[in-house]
């Protein structure tokens, strides 16, 4: 199988399972349940393979596959993989079955569940492979359709108003981002991603933008800025987030905000650093503190709630706000100190991934204590599960450890590289951000101790069971990958090493 | 008068006449008669200007020929669709197919 | 000629006015037949025999046909919960109608058409290779939609299987 | 003789057991027990091994590193290093562990998850050791953590115990603030040096180069890099080391089982702390030449050493339970250290931690022996006339307590005090530590007695107590070990015969005369004598009657004795200052999620509107209800214009025909071309 039918096949995969899903009218639920699993178990298969085609050597593209499109409007079908996008590619493969499963585990209406499910994650996948503006942005709004029904259809008692405001909040800041590639269509004529970093590199790009007007490179930033600030998201655009997170059944929020919140990093990655460097580097000093709000912020709000839901929403807010921690202040810095810059970017990226597992690998232990609890996930209804469920209370501390970021497991490296970058070039931040560290450790054992601690109490009082066998193999995997990469960090390391020290040597992306 | 104005003319009146059945009539089967008769109307006119017009070729000939293909596969259709409207409303009354309104 | 041609539309009018006008659809449907055939006369006359053959054949002896199936399948049930239709509305669809008569018919009377010799009739052939020439895929395209067409109507027509009655 | 790239094998062993041990079945009790004590036995043998080559060439830094992974395009490097100081605690540790793990099996037989004990504890050793032979400060901050969370899990082993969960998360939230610094300070020395590994053929931040470059950078206010440093690891050993202001875990950590209290937070995880202080010693002491720093490194650590051994030992006095007594007791002896190190003796501060873990897992266990035979009664108040039921106990925990008030001569805790209290008379700073040190050493003797009067003499005045019998032989065994250990253990650090502190530096120690700071030791003498005295005459002499009765020292300055049993109210500090701070700040925080970052998007949206929902608005936060309004509107305005939806085919149609008949008019006589 060549290269490009390889990348076009990890994203049709999903898609084709979709369809059939969607058509399959007469399938039994259990042939639709594996069709589904299989469908999405695909796309780590796919992962795999390129895996193999990837070449430490070489820092950009690996894989690429272009062919005109549209013609007329100089739209190309332009597809491409480089270690940042394999390692997206890895998480969505990761997680996606695994959240496929939780979701349809449970689930009335398996076969639309299945379907809407699919189609997410296809189009999660096509937004880490695409590299053009046109087939980028139609995976990245399509991706907010089956969100939606997923949501509204399978989630919470709230969750209409959940999902409406989640679409909505999406939208406004989508709408920023087509309108700054619009500008930049208008300006130069192509929407290719390499070719705006090309023609940023050239210094060309300002030229353009300053025909259309005088602030359209201004504008446009803060389009992209903001459309995927409010996916990622960026500090003050989280309100959606809690809500959301809390409201959504407990596999898809494993999904939102172990891929679908690393779309938003991913694009700060792959669009407005490439494209706007400079911008980036005018306003890092605001975007900077804006991260660290996130990162203490959502350390805050996260001890003050009482509800798990809300608690690891918050929660994540902090941990992707230190991947943005780590590009701002490597974007304000300059061309600095290379070992610095290296360990942040190395860094930003491994959080991103690391945070995807674990809290995934929470928002699992969430949605099992609710279920078993009949439905709410308040602190103040349990106690004593360790008693009640040893097994469950094992894995679910090593994912609680690991989001709190205990060595040897996968998620201090991130953020000790994190911090290495971002102390050398920002060393007050870096100071600040580790309160964040200490906060981060109060509420989880809080929680732990509320919880899993003290006598068996509330919905644990009468019958609790343990992990079943399905639910065992879905967080012991998770579980397992933690401990691996916590203790061999180079496995993933070696992804993006090269993207790492060619960005530090130049500081744009090829 | 010339040929040309009494072919006009009568293309004219056939089309009023399709219009009338659409607009006024409440069976559905007149309202598709009607839309046939527009269409003859139409292909009238084709011929009209293809026999005393400025001279355009054969295009109005061959037009006309996928025209009353395009027409019979519309009537197959509607006819199909009367009968499907009728096995859930028991009626073809036009004015009963009314469930989508706001 | 004029003349000729005047005596053949009233011959084709009449029949589709009265078609349009009476109650009963059995009428109206064979009152329709007329007027088709009328009309293949007309082309006859006026020369394009080819076109005059394939009218007759697709409405006199096709369309109809599908007419009077379809009327006699839909006898109307015995309850019929609407309103009879008011005599307002026929009044505004005999306006609008007659808004586009005049329409029509000023324009066509008043536009001052050029008087030109009939030209020359085209050979069944000629229009053989036309269809299988420049039109070729037209005519490939117009087969699809019959075929279509064909498909879709037993589709809509073939009465449902009781278990899957949805509301389609 | 065990090279420097095998050293791994020594943390390995635990770790390969406590992992067998989790993923065991639970039913498996023994399993976990026979694979702990086999690893630790042999990490105890190849520790020894260690030591001997360790030995055979002290100054030698023989090291193994290698690359834990690369990012970007530098590596980061781990590694392993042999020297007599991580050989010489390794072996300590590994002995110690295997008499607490002994121990353990008797005292926890009739608990259902002994063999979570154990494969926590095998969990802890491992972490342990991996901290002692690593040649690298991030290696070291990996297995510190690992050492908390261990704690963390022993802490809060009974965890349906409130109590005992509590304790737990505030051992780990409290170190973990020390760790910040920790972490903060590598993150420097990375910066500054751009490598974490401690010795690496001249590249190493203790080797002369990195201390070099770290002493010469200044920073503004005469401070220098390595004084930042230094002072920001100090932190993370304040937080692990249990010293002033952090020390408030460690009374409370007393809620684990005893012998992890033994083991742990006595003998070795709470020394981690001196231990680091001890391993970066050369670069905490790199600022020591420069004038213009205004506070040293280790003129800090002195000062915290000297404040915490002074404080524990006076909070000891007031304690009423045997091992929260015994944890202030821990607390004052590590000031002991600190302060040694500060005062620039980190070998006697090594020793003293040496013989410190012997005779304090001796109290310890010896404690745990008295709980476990009074039915888990650790009041002293209702303890009693244990010196003759359990008369074996009673004299192991008396030598353990010689060892620890430092009576002259036979016992271990006499010569490392001793030469603590040396180096601190000879500081020229300050005279603080040596006064604290000596002040101390009155306390020390004083409480001892104390506990010892209250808990064997006297009659017993509990349920426990009555009934109480000697501890079984797996549980004396340790006991007579340890007991041996406490006195012997002094013998290797005389001024007489400097044994272990030639060893551990590497160089020659000349031995002292006799008359050199023989005014030191009968001084100290005297002053022992005094605390023994002061306690016998109050508690000894007519031992206690009723439980219920008043501590004689309450009878006397009432005030004095209940500030000190609140433990002069640091908790209450802590949650009055810190506590409400971030309670507060949490609740700014919710508060502006709620008004502030809703209201400000809000205004682009609807604020007016906001305004009338109050009871919505708390709930949901401003920005939403604007959307939900806007989108309300939208679909009103959408209704309306749908009536004119009327279903009516025909009436579209006729709508359509006259639009088209307009048009068209307007086209033919509008003259629109």
């Amino acid at each position: 199988m060549n290269a490009s039918m390889l990348l076009t096949g990890l994203v049709a995969v999903p898609w084709l399972g979709a369809l059939l899903l969607g058509i399959g009218g007469s399938l039994p639920a259990r042939a639709a349940r594996a069709l589904a699993v299989l469908a999405s178990a695909s796309t780590l298969v796919f992962g795999v393979l390129l895996l193999a085609r990837f070449d430490p050597a070489l820092p950009g593209l690996f894989v690429e596959q272009r062919v005109p499109w549209i013609r007329s409007l100089g739209i190309d079908y332009h597809l491409g993989l480089d270690g940042m996008g394999l390692l997206f590619v890895l998480l969505t493969g990761v997680l996606g079955p695994l959240a496929l499963v939780t979701t349809l585990r449970r689930a009335t209406r398996v076969r639309a569940a299945g379907a809407w499910f699919l189609l997410l994650q296809g189009s999660a996948l096509g937004v880490f492979v695409a590299l053009d503006f046109f087939p980028w942005f139609i995976c990245w709004e399509l991706s907010l359709v089956p969100a939606f029904f997923l949501i509204r259809g399978w989630g919470g008692a709230n969750a209409g108003a959940a999902s409406y405001r989640f679409v909505v909040f999406t939208l406004a800041g989508s709408a920023g981002l087509l309108l700054a590639f619009a500008a930049l269509y208008a300006a130069t004529g192509t929407m290719n991603f390499t070719d705006l970093a090309r023609l940023r590199a050239a210094g060309e790009l300002a030229g353009h933008l300053g025909a259309l007007g005088a602030w359209a490179t201004a504008l446009a930033f803060l389009g992209v800025l903001v459309g995927l600030g409010v996916k990622a998201p960026l500090f003050p655009f989280h309100s959606w987030m809690p809500a959301t997170y809390a409201e959504a059944p407990a596999g898809v929020s494993m999904f939102l905000t172990g891929v679908m919140s690393k779309m938003g990093v991913y694009g700060f990655f792959r669009l407005l650093w490439p494209i706007f460097p400079e911008e980036l580097r005018a306003h890092a000093g605001p975007l900077l503190v804006m991260a660290l709000g996130g990162v203490v912020f959502g350390a805050l709000a996260a001890l003050r709630s009482g509800n798990l839901r809300h608690m690891l929403a918050y929660s994540s807010l902090n941990h992707v706000s230190y991947c943005l921690l780590a590009l701002f202040a490597v974007a304000g810095a300059g061309p600095a100190d290379g070992v610095a810059v290296e360990a942040a970017l190395a860094g930003a990226l491994l959080q991103a991934f690391n945070h995807g597992l674990s809290a995934a690998a929470l928002f699992f232990v969430a949605g099992i204590l609710e279920q078993r609890s009949g439905g709410n996930s308040d602190f103040a209804r349990f106690g004593g599960v360790r008693n009640a469920a040893p097994r469950f209370a094992l894995l679910a501390g090593v994912a609680l450890f690991s989001s709190l970021g205990l060595p040897g497991l996968n998620g201090f490296v991130g953020e000790f590289l994190i911090f290495r970058g971002v102390f050398a070039l920002q060393p007050v931040v870096a100071a600040v951000a580790t309160v964040a560290l200490l906060v981060t450790a109060i509420f989880l054992l809080s929680f732990w101790q509320r919880v899993f601690h003290g006598p068996r109490a509330g919905a644990v009082a009468g019958e609790f069971a343990d992990l079943d066998a399905a639910e065992w193999r879905v967080l012991g995997s998770l579980v397992f990958l933690m401990i691996l990469l916590g203790v061999a960090p180079q496995l993933l390391a070696g992804l993006i090493n090269p993207l790492a020290t060619s960005w530090a040597a130049s500081l744009t992306l090829p | 008068m010339s040929p040309l104005h009494v072919c006009l003319a009568l293309s004219a009146a056939l089309f009023c006449t399709g219009l009338v059945a659409v607009l006024v009539r409440g069976n559905a089967i007149l309202v598709l008669l009607g839309v046939e008769l527009m269409l003859n109307a139409a292909n009238l006119n084709f011929i009209a200007f293809w026999r005393f017009g400025p001279g355009g070729g054969e295009v109005g000939l061959v037009f006309v020929l996928f025209s009353i293909a395009v027409a019979a596969a519309e009537a197959a259709v509607g006819m199909a669709l009367v009968i499907a409207v009728h096995r859930h409303l028991r009626t073809i009354r036009v004015a009963a197919a009314n469930r989508l309104k706001g | 000629m004029t003349l000729l041609l005047a005596v053949l539309a009233l011959v084709c009018l009449v029949p589709a006015v009265a078609a349009v006008l009476v109650r009963n659809l059995i009428h109206s449907a064979l009152l329709f037949v007329l007027a088709w055939l009328g009309l293949a006369v007309f082309y006859l006359a006026v020369g394009a025999e080819f076109i005059a053959f394939a009218h007759a054949l697709v409405y006199v002896g096709g369309v109809s046909m599908v007419v009077l199936f379809a009327v006699l399948l839909t006898r109307p049930g015995r309850v019929d919960p609407l309103p009879p239709p008011s005599t307002q509305r026929a009044i505004g669809g005999v306006a609008a109608v007659a808004l586009v008569a005049s329409m029509l018919g000023s324009s066509i009377f008043w536009t001052r058409l050029p008087s030109m010799e009939p030209i020359p009739m085209v050979s069944l052939r000629r229009l053989g290779e036309l269809l299988a020439g420049p039109y070729l895929v037209a005519l490939l395209l117009v087969g699809l939609i019959l075929t279509v067409a064909l498909i879709g109507g037993l589709l809509l027509a073939a009465p449902r299987r009781p278990s899957e009655g949805g509301d389609a | 003789m065990l090279p420097a790239s095998q050293l791994w094998l020594i943390p390995a062993l635990p770790l390969v057991a406590a992992a067998i041990g989790a993923a065991a079945p639970r039913t498996a009790r023994r399993l976990p027990v026979f694979l702990a004590l086999a690893a630790i036995t042999g990490s105890l043998l190849l520790s020894v091994v260690a030591l001997v080559g360790a030995l055979a060439a002290p100054a030698a830094k023989l090291t193994a590193n290698f690359t834990w992974f690369v990012a970007g395009s530098t590596a980061v490097r781990l590694g392993w290093l042999l020297d007599p100081l991580g050989a010489l605690m390794s072996v300590m540790v590994c002995a110690v562990s295997v008499l607490v793990f002994i121990f353990s099996i008797a005292y926890l037989r009739a608990d259902p998850r002994l063999g979570r004990f154990f494969t926590c504890l095998s969990l802890f050793v491992a972490a342990m050791l991996g901290l002692l032979v690593a040649n690298s400060l991030l290696l070291l901050l990996l297995c510190w953590e690992l050492v908390g969370l261990a704690s963390y899990l022993l802490i809060g082993f009974w965890f349906d115990r409130p109590s005992a969960a509590a304790a737990a998360k505030k051992a780990f939230v409290i170190t973990r603030l020390g760790d910040l610094g920790f972490l903060l300070g590598l993150l420097w020395l990375f910066q500054a040096t751009g490598s974490s590994l401690f010795y690496d053929g001249g590249a190493g931040v203790l080797e002369a180069g990195a201390l070099e470059r770290l002493a010469a950078t200044v920073l503004p206010g005469g401070w220098t890099a390595a004084t930042g440093i230094g002072l920001l690891l100090f932190a993370g050993a304040v937080g692990k080391s249990g010293q002033f202001p952090l020390h408030v875990w460690l009374p409370d950590a007393m809620e684990g089982p005893t012998p992890v209290s033994a083991l742990i937070h006595a003998a070795t995880m709470v020394a981690a702390g001196v231990f680091l202080v001890a391993r970066v010693f050369p670069l905490m002491a790199a600022d020591q030449g420069l004038a213009a720093v205004p506070v040293h490194a280790l003129t800090a650590v002195a000062v915290v050493g000297s404040i915490t051994a002074l404080l524990g030992a006076v909070l000891a006095v007031a304690q009423t339970d045997m091992k929260r007594v015994l944890a202030y007791s821990t607390v004052s002896q590590l000031g002991y250290m600190m302060l040694a190190v500060g005062v620039g003796a980190w070998v006697a501060a090594v020793f003293h931690l040496i013989t410190h873990a012997c005779f304090k897992a001796l109290l310890f266990l010896g404690s745990g022996s008295v709980i476990h035979a009074a039915h888990h009664e650790q009041d002293s108040r209702r303890l009693g006339g244990l010196a003759g039921r359990m008369r074996f106990t009673y004299v192991t925990f008396l030598l353990g307590t010689g060892a620890l008030v430092g009576l002259p001569l036979v016992f271990s805790g006499f010569w490392s005090k001793e030469a603590i209290l040396h180096a601190a008379e000879l500081w020229p700073v300050s005279h603080l530590p040596f006064v604290a040190g000596l002040t101390g050493v009155v306390l020390t003797a004083f409480y001892m007695t104390r506990l010892v009067c209250e808990t064997f003499l006297g009659r017993p005045r509990g349920e426990g107590a009555e009934h109480a019998h000697e501890s079984p032989r797996v549980m004396t065994l340790p006991l007579a070990v340890l007991a041996v250990a406490s006195v012997a253990a002094g013998w290797i650090g005389t001024p007489a015969w400097p044994w272990l502190q030639s060893r551990l530096t590497g160089a020659p120690v000349a031995a002292q005369a006799w008359s050199d700071g023989l005014g030191l030791m009968l001084f100290s003498t005297v002053l022992v004598g005094v605390g023994i005295a002061a306690g016998w005459w109050m508690y000894g002499r007519r031992p206690r009657v009723d439980a219920r009765a008043l501590d004689p020292l309450a009878q006397r300055w009432p005030r004095v004795f209940a500030a000190l049993a609140a433990r002069l109210w640091f908790d209450e500090l802590y949650a009055a200052t810190l506590g409400r701070l971030l309670r507060g700040a949490a609740a700014l925080a919710a508060w502006l999620e709620r008004w502030v970052w809703g209201g400000v998007v809000g205004l682009t949206g609807r604020v007016a509107e906001t305004t009338g929902e109050v009871n919505r608005a708390i709930d949901e936060d401003g920005l939403n209800t604007g959307f939900d309004r806007a989108s309300d509107g939208l679909r009103r305005t959408a209704q309306q214009y749908s009536r004119a939806q009327t279903g009516d085919v025909q009436g579209y149609l006729r709508a359509v025909v006259v639009g088209l008949a307009v048009l068209a008019l307007l086209l033919i006589w509008g003259g629109v071309r």
